[in-house]
């Protein structure tokens, strides 16, 4: 008996969910908010460690979507339970029944905003990572001219209680070292330095990343978290940090400094939260049954979670989490039959 | 810079203020610092805008300096401060104001000390009644003297009698704005703009025709930091302070400083001095320095007060300079007159930097 | 046999005169640099040592064994030992010879040289005598001795690894042009004297391609093209000979009085060094021998070619050839020469300016007893020096101490609260007035302890200490020759296990201190004991050597990686060394356990 | 000039738009290996001199990169350059040669 799959989220691990579930004979319905699928990766130029194009990652991704049925620029408007059932309203006025619901919702990037004296939003030559890797895409921004100090400030919005995210994103630090060395192969002659806490790099070839970086790239390392920047009279960004190897403060005038914003929990979830009964941590990342031995699943029955809607992870973390909740749907479906 | 971007955080920092009702303290630094800025600020708020400001000569000192020179433990600071809303409660007032920054962030952390530890404030509450049989009742609403001028602002610029505009060029005066740290950077959310980019000065700059100077060292403290200053072996850390804000500020050509904490104007000025004096350095024009204000005495200023009744005398760094370009009349006599034009000493002339 | 001309001359001959007086000068100029760059007391000692019967009986056996017999390379390789020595030798006696019959006919010509060369153009036989066929005789024997070196040679340069080896030097343009004119002269010479034959006479060689010549031309002696080819390759050989690797033939022989003699190598380029340089034959024995040729850009910093490089004055590359050295040795062992090539590349790495120098008063800031309570030893003691590395491989100088204990030897820990270093890579690293400052704070640690006897359990520190420090009346010895000894007075008794040791030797303790068969005696005693594929002073550095100054973590590896394969030719159970960086080095990489001797000794002691 | 008996105290911030990394750059020409520390400090931590003195390699390293060779280049004077930080370092830089080089390239 063919059953109905609602994925709530088009991004990497929405995508590669809907394939699987529908390798399994099901029938996924996928919707994404946003007018494209892909999530933030469509919004990625490359990815780290060997510097995978994003668009081609998305292009095997959405290469074979035979089967199943998705909507882009759709939201939920509504999801009720109707015993083995949930009903679904989407902003588009479509309702679908499903036997089964994976939130693929992902995260929100950390506002950079927030962060008030980073001076994102109020300095002319303050950037995110996702505006950089905008940059990369199109080649055009206007905050970025010719720079020849370029900074990247690592844990924006991470490990940082008062910016509401006490956990680390992951990801970042690998960003950071890749996008550095990006910016090194475009202006050759720019200084660069990486302000980091803790370098997590934590995976296969990532420290080789770090080691090119430091080595290849000349791209220079300061421990220690940008305390304030402000702008000179020429314009040019003043930053300050500890420098805490040295055990002294450290100020340095940049063009470009690239905050690279964390994972936050996604905005949405409260909302979700509520609608479905789905436990939500304290950090505001959804609780699956066993972070262990049930990732993918949640308190409530029939609703599964993929992906960055637990906790900040990498592409390729994702992508594996959707092959397990299409698998651990699967399972669902085959005990309710039995 | 992005200014609405500052905007944007500007109006997510903003704080209510009552119009009227409150419960004026006074520093206890002040009034020995800058006599004439208080006895101003009454006078602007009672005459001027016709205000209900109450204040009592019961009221004590909030124990902020011994408290962070360490000389004063927690608890006796907090029973001195259950006393002054003690005081505040028994005139019925709920509002309550003071001069000073130390005060205002020792009230702001003391009220936030409560309200995350309430058994704190009941062992409080039982100390003021043991000690001075009062009852503490909590201010509805804490105000540092700047914010009540911030609020006004407007209403003095409808009022003002001179603008903070240079009157040989027509130009807005560059104006330095420099926030007590104690005033939002403890509790960004208590503070008019909050920690990063405060309003309360600038805001002030803005509607009295200023043109605000943001610097790369703006957050930078004065250094006066209580210890660092106290100790006389530490004075030239507390010197080097001020010295790096003025360097960071030179390039900008200040015409004058604006403060709004009982340190900073002090040391502001008198640094620059200092500064002079052992290195030869000067910021102002022509071998002057920058004078410094209370946000009080500029007030004044611009509302036609005469200098020398607002205490300008008392300052280290000539504000003649200054009063000239802002188009204000000074007799040029009456500056070292005191009460009944009895002649007070002059003082004597420093050697590296020019004063009047 | 009379002249066939009276002028005695042709003007063939120019070439060759033209190019041996310009050899003789040359020669006669770098005699004189080269004594004049020596050091005055150096050159006492060389004028000394020319009197001393001794010596000079050395020098003329050295002149023979290695100049003419190549008996080094004999060793090495029949093939390679007789091709040398056929073409040295052979044209020696040829010169000898040649000599010996104008001084027998013609004396009045004697003064001439070209005569000997080129005797048989000028003579002419009248009538044959046994004397005269002899010396025909040994003339085409030895000159077809030198023909079979001459075809060797050319089979070597295509063949090298017929004769061992398995590279050769990539030679310059005039290395080239010295080389083929070589080759050249004696085949011309063969010929040449065979269109003379027939009036100048001959042998067995000579005659037969007369007969050839004859049979087309009706009087070959007056062809006089071939002699003219002849004295042209000797000519060009000569003429470029300063500027090739054949150098080596004369410097050689002003070399070996000058080793004889007790010279070292004190400057880069001057005085004996330039001896050294131009007895350099660029042979590339050093190729194969380098550690560093495991890659192929390391042969690059062979001996050889740092040789090149100092000749040609190419200070930068020579320094960072100097630089790279791993200091092993192993190229100046089997060098057919002896060349020090550690010492050259040393004296480059002393005269490196640092603008930073060292100071190290802080060790004698240090009270009294800080170190150890080494300060007073006395009696019997042993004074056992561990050397800085032994807080990273513990396990030495604990199994050193156990054995010791064991043993009942009193002995006290020099270094128990840090160690002094021993200043060997100060010297490895060209920094000599440092390395004293730091070895006369040890000697006088040592000498205020009293001890008699100084045990070193790290091969670098036990190399300084014997060959630098000048402990007169303390016994300095190495804990594999100690333990052996013990062993052999039965002071320890060893369990004898069956596992495989296979030992490596340290460059510092086999090539350095020629240490090479206690620790293999001892080691029999306590398992089986297999040899490496290369081992004694062919044994290959482990590539940790503190010699090298540049040697990037990754060229290490491969070196590493290299000996080990080396060592484990036979499958053993265990790599024992007897230098804690060599264990350190080979523990990252080897598959197979790395323990040092003491350790060994440590495990199998019967308490 | 009045003495006040206190005077301005000099700055420890590291002025890194002053830093002249010019002979940083030297410095990595001859020895590449100055830029893949990562600061572990297990140079400083087995190093023999450093039983007797401060001398810390991991900090004499960072104040060149940042332009205050000034500072800490005084300690390289105690090395001995025994090169057990070589042994120990994590990231195989060249220790000895990274001192020998600093010595060559800088100056006191």
């Amino acid at each position: 008996m063919k059953r109905n799959v609602l994925i709530i989220g088009g991004g990497p691990a929405g995508i590669e969910a809907a394939r699987r579930i529908r390798d399994y004979g099901h029938t996924p319905i996928l919707i994404e908010k946003e007018a494209r699928l892909g999530g933030h990766l469509a919004k990625w130029h490359k990815l780290f460690p060997d510097g995978e194009s994003t668009e081609e990652v998305l292009t095997a991704l959405t290469s074979d979507m035979e089967g199943i049925k998705w909507f882009t620029d759709t939201a939920i408007v509504s999801i009720n339970r109707l015993k083995h059932l949930y009903v679904a309203i989407f902003s588009n006025g479509i309702t679908v029944q499903a036997d089964a619901i994976l939130f693929a919702t992902g995260f929100s990037l950390f506002p950079a905003e927030k962060k008030e004296e980073y001076g994102y939003g109020i300095y002319n030559n303050v950037v995110t990572n996702a505006d950089l890797e905008h940059f990369f895409n199109t080649g055009n921004d206007p905050r970025i001219k010719d720079p020849k100090v370029i900074g990247f400030v690592h844990c924006v919005g991470s490990r940082d209680e008062k910016a509401g995210n006490r956990q680390c994103s992951k990801v970042c630090c690998a960003t950071a070292v890749k996008q550095a060395c990006e910016m090194k192969e475009r202006y050759p002659d720019a200084s660069i330095y990486c302000f980091y806490m803790d370098l997590r790099m934590f995976g296969r070839k990532y420290e080789d990343l770090y080691l090119n970086a430091q080595r290849k790239y000349g791209i220079f390392f300061v421990r220690g978290r940008v305390s304030e920047v402000s702008e000179d009279i020429e314009g040019r960004l003043v930053v300050k940090a500890e420098d805490t190897l040295a055990g002294k403060p450290l100020r340095i005038t940049m063009d470009l400094l690239v905050l690279m914003a964390g994972m936050s929990p996604c905005i949405e979830n409260p909302e979700i939260a509520s609608m479905t009964g789905i436990h939500m941590g304290e950090d505001g990342f959804f609780m699956p049954r066993d972070l262990m031995l049930r990732p993918v699943e949640s308190h409530s029955k029939g609703i599964f979670l993929a992906g960055a809607v637990t906790g900040p992870k990498t592409i390729p973390e994702t992508l594996n989490e959707a092959r397990a909740a299409a698998m651990a749907i699967d399972n669902y479906f085959k005990q309710k039959a039995e | 810079m992005i200014f609405q971007g500052k905007q944007k955080i500007w109006s997510d920092y903003q704080k209510e203020i009552p119009d009227d009702h409150w419960f004026y303290v006074r520093s206890c630094i002040r009034q020995g610092f800058f006599p004439g800025s208080e006895v101003a600020f009454l006078d602007i708020v009672r005459n001027k805008l016709d205000k209900d400001f109450f204040e009592t000569e019961h009221h004590t000192t909030c124990g902020g300096i011994a408290y962070h020179a360490e000389a004063l433990p927690q608890e006796t600071m907090m029973t001195i401060i259950a006393r002054q809303f003690a005081l505040m409660a028994e005139h019925g007032y709920e509002n309550y104001v003071c001069s000073c920054i130390t005060s205002f962030g020792l009230y702001t952390e003391v009220l936030e000390d409560w309200r995350t530890f309430p058994d704190l404030e009941d062992k409080i509450r039982e100390h003021l009644w043991n000690s001075c049989k009062r009852e503490l009742k909590k201010p509805k609403y804490l105000a540092h003297a700047s914010d009540i001028i911030y609020k006004f602002r407007n209403e003095i610029a409808a009022r003002a009698k001179h603008r903070l505009v240079n009157k040989f060029t027509g130009e807005p005066l560059r104006v330095v704005e420099h926030i007590g740290c104690h005033y939002s950077k403890m509790f960004p959310s208590k503070g008019v703009g909050g920690a990063e980019y405060p309003y309360v000065l600038a805001g002030m700059i803005d509607s009295w025709g200023g043109e605000v100077i943001d610097y790369p060292e703006r957050r930078h403290c004065c250094g006066f930091g209580f210890r660092q200053y106290l100790v006389k072996a530490n004075r030239g850390y507390s010197m080097s302070n001020t010295y790096k804000k003025f360097e960071s500020m030179e390039p900008y050509k200040p015409d004058m400083i604006i403060t709004n904490c009982p340190g900073c104007p002090y040391f502001m000025d008198r640094w620059q001095y200092v500064i002079a004096e052992q290195t030869g350095k000067t910021y102002g024009e022509n071998g002057y320095g920058i004078p410094v204000f209370t946000y009080e005495e500029v007030a004044g200023l611009v509302l036609g007060y005469d200098p020398w009744d607002l205490g300008l005398q008392l300052h280290q760094v000539a504000v003649e300079p200054l009063l000239d370009k802002m188009g204000v009349k000074y007799n040029k006599e009456d500056k070292y007159k005191g009460k009944g034009d009895k002649l007070l000493q002059m003082p004597e002339f420093p050697m590296n930097i020019k004063c009047c | 046999m009379r002249e066939r001309f009276i002028s005695g001359f042709d003007h063939f001959v120019l070439p060759f005169m033209l190019g041996m007086i310009f050899v003789l000068v040359w020669c006669a100029v770098g005699l004189i640099k080269v004594m004049v760059q020596i050091e005055r007391k150096d050159r006492i000692k060389v004028y000394k040592s020319l009197i001393n019967p001794k010596i000079m009986g050395k020098n003329i056996r050295d002149w023979f064994c290695d100049c003419l017999f190549h008996v080094k390379l004999w060793k090495r390789n029949k093939v390679l030992g007789y091709m040398h020595s056929s073409i040295a030798f052979g044209w020696f006696m040829l010169i000898v010879i040649g000599h010996i019959e104008t001084f027998l006919y013609i004396p009045e010509r004697g003064g001439l040289f070209y005569y000997p060369i080129f005797f048989r153009y000028f003579m002419a036989v009248e009538s044959t005598t046994l004397r005269g066929s002899l010396l025909f005789f040994l003339m085409d024997f030895f000159l077809l001795v030198v023909l079979s070196g001459i075809i060797l040679a050319i089979i070597k340069r295509f063949r090298s690894k017929l004769m061992g080896m398995r590279r050769t030097t990539k030679l310059t343009l005039l290395d080239r042009i010295g080389l083929y004119s070589l080759w050249a002269i004696f085949p011309l010479r063969l010929i040449a004297e065979g269109f003379t034959a027939g009036v100048g006479g001959g042998s067995f060689l000579t005659v037969p391609v007369n007969w050839v010549f004859a049979s087309i031309l009706s009087k070959p002696e007056n062809f006089t093209i071939a002699w003219w080819a002849y004295s042209i390759a000797l000519g060009t050989f000569m003429f470029v000979l300063p500027f090739t690797r054949y150098m080596h033939i004369p410097a050689e022989i002003l070399l070996i009085p000058l080793k004889n003699a007790g010279i070292k190598v004190r400057r880069p380029r001057k005085g004996y060094a330039l001896a050294e340089l131009y007895s350099c034959p660029s042979c590339g024995v050093c190729l194969d021998a380098c550690p560093m040729s495991v890659d192929k850009a390391g042969l690059k910093n062979t001996t050889v070619y740092y040789v090149r490089q100092v000749k040609r004055r190419n200070e930068p590359r020579a320094l960072a050839i100097a630089d790279k050295c791993l200091m092993c040795g192993k190229c100046s062992v089997l060098c057919p020469i002896d060349i020090s090539a550690t010492d050259l590349r040393l004296a480059l790495r002393k005269r490196q300016p640092y603008n930073i120098g060292h100071d190290f008063s802080y060790l004698d800031k240090l009270p009294n007893g800080a170190l150890s309570s080494a300060v007073s030893v006395g009696g019997e003691k042993v004074l056992y020096y561990a050397g800085c590395m032994s807080s990273l491989t513990p396990m030495v100088s604990q199994s050193v101490q156990k054995v010791l204990t064991t043993a009942g030897i009193e002995f006290t820990l020099m270094d128990e609260n840090g160690t002094v270093c021993c200043g060997r890579p100060l010297l490895l690293s060209g920094r000599t007035e440092e390395a004293k400052a730091l070895m006369e704070k040890n000697k006088e640690i040592i000498r205020e302890s009293g001890a008699p006897i100084l045990l070193v359990s790290c091969a670098i520190c036990y190399r300084i200490f014997k060959e630098d420090y000048d402990l007169e009346g303390i016994q300095v010895i190495h804990y594999t020759e100690y333990f052996e000894q013990l062993a052999a007075e039965g002071a320890i008794k060893l369990n004898k296990q069956k596992l495989k040791y296979v030992y490596h030797d340290p460059c510092e303790l086999g090539r350095g201190c020629g240490i090479y068969d206690a620790p293999r005696k001892a080691l029999t005693r306590v398992g089986d004991l297999v040899p490496a594929g290369k081992e004694r002073k062919e044994s290959i550095c482990c590539g940790g050597s503190l010699g090298s100054l540049t040697l990037s973590h990754e060229e290490r590896g491969r070196i590493t990686d290299h000996s080990i394969r080396n060592l484990t030719a036979n499958s053993p159970d265990r790599i024992v060394t007897a230098c804690p960086l060599c264990m350190k080095t080979f523990s990252r990489q080897s598959e197979v356990k790395v323990v040092d001797f003491a350790q060994v000794i440590a495990e199998n002691i019967i308490e | 000039m009045i003495d006040f008996g206190y005077t301005l105290t000099p700055s420890s911030t590291i002025e890194i738009d002053d830093a002249d990394l010019s002979l940083f750059d030297q410095l990595c020409a001859l020895e590449p290996d100055a830029l893949k520390c990562m600061s572990c400090g297990s140079c400083a931590a087995s190093c023999t001199a450093g039983v007797f003195t401060d001398v810390n390699l991991r900090k004499v390293l960072l104040s060149l990169q940042r332009g205050c060779e000034k500072d800490l280049l005084f300690q390289l004077k105690s090395c001995m350059l025994c090169g057990k930080c070589y042994i120990v370092c994590p990231r195989g830089i060249n220790t000895r040669h990274l001192i020998l080089s600093i010595c060559k390239i800088y100056n006191i």
